[in-house]
């Protein structure tokens, strides 16, 4: 059980796009997720988390390089134009890698 | 409605609070309980009055009012296409909202109406729930086409299973299978505290239209004449339809309204999963920001007044 | 329970909902309030009761029941252990949430008994209250041993000072201390609004037992024969502690309705810090999963015609 | 207060099991509904009292009240800075918080007048939200003098549109406007269930009071006894106001009260922004940790004692 | 669209700042942040977010250097000593680097 | 005041553990802590936050190198076999570096 490195994923996207999101999350291969409600501001304007139609959610992934790249990708093709939605990577230790 | 209601007061204390920035700000647990506790209090409301019925009866009426549903979007679609330019999918998006309802314009009629006592067809909240659906599926083949490949497990998830939908017909379940006995125990709070809870409401949903009077600033004046003009001719079709079911002028009215109505929690909900490339916010500047203060405020007395014109001048239906 | 109570259909709708997986969900707040309520509640109407007799008329037959709690995980044991193949920290973690009870099962019971005008002992959410802990502390010496070194602070810390068990030892110490005329003017809330928040909150159990059904599933059919047949046998021996006191039919009842119930809010807690290598999610499945569903809809009228039987044929107590 | 009542106990539950850091935790969502349907039924109470009679007759309480809300504050100070040796900041701070007024420990005291049929000027509501701003000023200038430029738009925003401000002052306003008659429909949320909420709001403030503690213990005896004797002093100033004012003995005591009680809600957020340099813990520990429980177990009754002294020694005002 | 590093700023601080925080990130240059409630406890203490008073924000702002360090020095300068405040930087990587 | 590495150290875990858990990181040396409520997914299933016993929380702790080892072998030792758990660690910069 030495330390190892990920990737840790964090997707801020609307609340509409939650259900979606986790059945693509589970099918690319992420062993995991983590969700929280957040609300904020980007290029789509205020998301005040007022009522479900202005909440966003902020989910992370721990996962390894190659499904951080294809979730990456695949909601890059799919959600990105549509949704407000944003994505950054970064690198983390884990214990147990195999669990990712 | 007369401004004096309180129910009407908390909208404005709401919109005025939200209008000057204030702190105040409700929690999202607190709009969840409260929209739950009406959706089921209206649902059973309804589901009571269908126990004193044979089902069957209604079958015609919940048609008629399903064609309404279909009706009321493509009236919408080619003026929004057409004379606002807006892109397909806005438009079509835009346009299922317009044929679908709005569940708290509901209940501040109902509050009108009792207030002036004006009585209504009570199985209105079963039509209600027919209503929210036909619009959607309207909305998204204009949006798509016919042959578009949505999944349509998916869809009818979306649609069907919505929150509101869910905790309104599950009301109406309830209410018809307890019967007006049954559901005595549970009154106090979800009818004594109807009034008092839609209060609550409204206060919330002043500071959710105030949050939208930004948007219409961008996208402009045709949105606030469609957010008026849409309804007024909305609440004719409703009238329409209403007499020429024979309903009384109070039902009339009623259906008046919620033709008027524009949804703002099933539609935005299934239109955002199956029409992304719409932009939610335009619906929503005009459903919340124009068209909901519109109708709580001026729209529900006056489409009453257009339901007793019309059957002042042509009488009785049948 | 007549299923054509509304606050049973509430729990249906629920589990329906839970298990279509519709969008429903509560906000943990609301959950949080509306059990807040329901515990103040209960322990307030028990503690009123308290004011009118001695206290001390009381405390054997809060020994008999507290003996109660300790028989039935010890019974509960050795067939999860033996005949179910668990590994012991899961048996006696199971048979610790059987041996304590469920205050939603017991809101319901009372809803039931009040419909069927069935009295009881009004002193029962004392019983309550002491049932509550020592199945707690079988299942944590079953588990570990006694001579297992667990911090006896941490652990009282755990077991007294859960959420659960402060609500409804503060409710009825409330209740006690302000009596029946004292608690009138807070009564509209807690007391009118009883039937209407057990509503909300079986909506909530619905979704909640529908969400165990996956591990049911996975777990396999023992659990859910455990989670039929120990209620059953448990109800038998509730009746036999009720007989034993002198209760009345009703009382006794309640009492094997409060056997046959399984706890879901303060032993998950206190099993998952003081023994955590048990799986949490085979217990929550047999309580919430199966046994809260069966007592709720078939357990508590089967347990009270269980005591009618028992009293008409062995006559009233003593 | 008189010990027995459920209210107050309540509030005892809350404490006792923050004091043996019990699992028992609101959700905030929970603590903003309840807070806020207080704000607003106080509101509303006193709204329909206005409506009653012409403002104008009030305008000179209003004055006077606010003078009573700036002298407080300045009384306060030099002791807090010369006696209790605080930095100036803190002073000032401490100061604006007891210059201005407690919004539960008001609903406390009309729940104890209640119970005991005292009555006093139903407009009072008004008198308290006039009271929650003006010593926020002065604590301002106090502690940044008169020459500091602060931005004032962004103070008058903090002050006057906190929360708590267009909560009471909304709920004032739609009362004023709905009268009697028209707030009938939502009584039974606003006004029925008013104890009980109010009873929900004290046992998170027992939770809030017993964190207070902590910083109580740190900050030593000085706090505790200015939390203490400022009240009593404060509580014989509300009465000369009072009395000068020719209110009724009820009044007077209530104008007590008011002007004993200490802001957690308005004040303390207006000086977290205005004076960031004063440390919260100080304020809140005073505050919460002493004034509020002394007020709401000893006080309330005592300066009523004190009024009914003042009314026989000095005979009926004019 | 290649990927592309920017920094991620996290600041944790009183709930009673929300409004002037958010307007200076605004002013500063941020694009964008996200917001979500928070509890803890660090030198001024516990914060439970029983109440309005002591509850904390978690605020995330993904930005460029130049805006990270300008945010930095203008919180450091203006609320590091009489709020309760943490601030921490990490690198990640994000799509889209023109939107940030 | 110059910026300063230290570690930033993110607990995903059940809420029963929360109280357990603060008493130990205190122990082990953390100066703060910072936690809000989560849902998730991962080996143990589904934690959806419904209720009590199936909520999470989500705890960031930044400390220096030697405290968050200390805290990631004390969490490996004592409940990652019994709980749903996850851990991960990444380098942050901070400001005021005496404070962590
Ligand atoms: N620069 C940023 N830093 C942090 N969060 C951001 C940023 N930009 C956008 N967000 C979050 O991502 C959501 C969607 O962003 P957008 O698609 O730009 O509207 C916003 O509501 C914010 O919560
Ligand atoms: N070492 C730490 N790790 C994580 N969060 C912290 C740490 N120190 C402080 N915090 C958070 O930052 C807030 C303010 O910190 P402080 O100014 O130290 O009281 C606290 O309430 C915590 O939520
Ligand atoms: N790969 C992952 N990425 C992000 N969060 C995870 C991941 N795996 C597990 N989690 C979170 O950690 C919790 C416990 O994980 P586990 O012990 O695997 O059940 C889950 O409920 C998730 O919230
Ligand atoms: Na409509
Ligand atoms: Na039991
Ligand atoms: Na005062």
């Amino acid at each position: 059980m030495s330390p190892c490195t990920r990737k840790l994923l964090t997707i801020i996207t609307e609340a509409a796009l939650e259900n979606v999101l986790l059945k693509d999350l589970d099918r690319l291969g992420a062993q995991g997720y983590t969700l929280s409600d957040a609300r904020g501001k980007g290029h789509r304007g205020i998301r005040s988390s007022a009522w479900d139609a202005s909440s966003n959610i902020r989910v992370e992934v721990v996962c390894n390089e190659v499904t951080a790249e294809a979730i990456t990708a695949h909601l890059q093709a799919n959600y990105y134009n549509d949704y407000a939605m944003i994505l950054f990577v970064s690198d983390v230790t884990v214990l147990r890698p195999e669990k990712f | 409605m007369t401004s004096l209601d309180p129910i009407v007061l908390f909208f404005i204390l709401g919109l005025s609070a939200g209008l000057l920035r204030s702190e105040l700000r409700l929690p999202s647990a607190v709009y969840d309980l409260v929209s739950m506790v009406l959706l089921l209090a209206i649902g059973m409301k309804g589901g009571i009055e269908l126990a004193k019925q044979p089902l069957i009866v209604l079958l015609p009426q919940m048609f008629w009012v399903m064609l309404m549903g279909l009706i009321l979007p493509l009236l919408a679609y080619p003026v929004l296409r057409y004379v606002g330019h807006f892109k397909r999918e806005d438009a079509a998006s835009i346009a299922a909202h317009y044929g679908s309802v709005s569940v708290a314009t509901y209940a501040v009629a109902v509050v009108y109406f009792a207030s002036q006592q004006i009585s209504f067809e009570a199985h209105m909240p079963l039509l209600l729930a027919v209503l929210e659906i036909p619009a959607i599926l309207v909305g998204i083949v204009l949006a798509r086409g016919l042959r578009s490949k949505m999944p349509l497990g998916a869809l009818a998830h979306e649609v069907f299973l919505g929150k509101g939908i869910v905790l309104l017909v599950g009301g109406l379940l309830i209410g018809w299978i307890a019967g007006p006995q049954g559901i005595q125990s549970i009154a106090p709070l979800f009818f004594d505290l109807f009034y008092g809870i839609l209060a609550l409401f409204l206060l919330e949903m002043g500071l959710i239209t105030a949050a939208q009077f930004g948007s219409l600033r961008r996208y402009g004046l045709f949105l606030i004449l469609f957010g008026i003009g849409m309804p007024l001719v909305s609440a004719w079709i409703g009238i329409a339809f209403g007499y020429a079911m024979g309903f009384s002028v109070g039902g009339t009215a009623m259906l008046a309204i919620l033709a008027a109505s524009a949804s703002y929690i099933a539609v935005p909900a299934a239109m955002r999963i199956s029409v992304p490339q719409a932009n939610p916010a335009l619906s929503l500047a005009a459903a919340l920001g124009v068209s909901f203060p519109f109708n709580v405020l001026v729209g529900i007395p006056l489409y009453y007044t257009f339901a007793v014109w019309t059957y002042s001048l042509l009488g009785a239906p049948r």
